[in-house]
């Protein structure tokens, strides 16, 4: 299992703070992306390309061709506007 | 991360008053504006990743004393519902020249606008509205990888 | 200049609190260390020329306004004995954003460093000494006629 | 008339922390130096080629060949080392 989480306008568009997904072997950021955009609607909207996105995973940014492995938290959002 | 006010006068003296080698001390101050792309902003709340904020704030100052010879560096950054004039985010570098503490202050805040994951969604008279992420800071941050 | 201690969170506060269209307060404290040169310092005297000290603080504020969009600036620095920890100068800067803030703050100390006209003579146990001009304060400043 | 002032450094070692002088016509920083370090002994030795000395004329930074005029106050002074 892996956690996933969603932030700021990201977590009001899909209305979801997030969720937990079993990966299959060999899962990156960028095929977990498509895989939830898969899901058509608001999925395919924010996961599709075009939406400028981030990711960390367990807590620290990766790039997209980042390896999800079972246990880790996984975490998307906008690019950050703090300070 | 906290709710709560920063008293910015405690924490420099805190900061420097640690050791008498100390001869510089280089802070930023952030406060909540009142006007952003030309709309008067009432206030703003601050959304943050609890657990990675830490960690990046922590990875940011380490990168800095890897860096630059400084002592010692506070970050302290507001998180929750903010309103104009409202200070919103500190970083104090102590070294033992300015130099080096204005740089590693600068850089500091560059990262923490670039990786730090806090969000600003503003209230406007036409509604809440996500603050859009600016290239300058992109830009910013990206000049500390020619030095 | 003033031989009393100052505020330095009073000081930030009155600068940013004036208005609300500020975001950014870059600042730099100086503090009096106990090392010198090799040399444990046991206090300090600031010897300074009444009346070129705040024309020269003011010209060189004013150049910084000239060149960067900021909106205030507060300068002070203290004359007279003091001693390890003690602070010396502060100066602060406010501008509606961190970049111009933090280089005309930058700006500032640079310049009074090399301008300002203060002498500090130090107290060691070989006796008394009136401190060098740093070449690296020279350089410090050299590098904004480039920009 | 012109005021000379002496500060810091220079100060301590000339015993005096300034005078009054009269100015012969077209008088420049550089020319006064050299009628001070005419005067021989501590104001040879501070005011002779060497020194690091900057003026300053009416309180603001001026270099060597600045013209004094009747009037002016004229500093002296080592490099500042404020801050």
């Amino acid at each position: 299992m892996i956690r996933l989480l969603y932030f700021a306008r990201l977590r009001e568009a899909l209305g979801s703070v997030g969720e937990e997904l079993t990966p299959r072997a060999g899962l990156t950021i960028e095929a977990l992306m498509q895989q939830l955009a898969a899901r058509g609607g608001v999925w395919a909207e924010e996961f599709g390309s075009g939406k400028s996105l981030r990711a960390a995973v367990n807590q620290t940014l990766a790039p997209v061709t980042t390896e999800i492995h079972d246990g880790d938290e996984v975490a998307f959002f906008p690019p950050v506007t703090g300070g | 991360m906290q709710t709560e006010d920063f008293d910015v006068g405690a924490e420099i003296t805190q900061l420097r008053q640690q050791r008498p080698d100390i001869g510089a001390v280089a802070a930023f101050v952030g406060q909540v504006r009142d006007l952003n792309q030309g709309d008067a902003i009432a206030g703003m709340t601050l959304e943050h990743y609890p657990g990675m904020t830490e960690k990046s704030l922590e990875a940011i100052v380490q990168q800095a004393k890897a860096r630059w010879d400084i002592m010692d560096a506070v970050v302290i950054h507001r998180i929750g519902e903010l309103k104009p004039l409202d200070q919103i985010v500190l970083v104090a570098v102590a070294g033992a020249h300015r130099g080096e503490a204005f740089h590693a202050c600068e850089f500091i805040m560059d990262y923490l606008k670039t990786e730090a994951p806090f969000w600003k969604k503003e209230q406007t008279a036409k509604g809440e509205r996500w603050v859009d992420a600016r290239a300058s800071d992109d830009a910013a941050r990206a000049r500390w990888h020619k030095i």
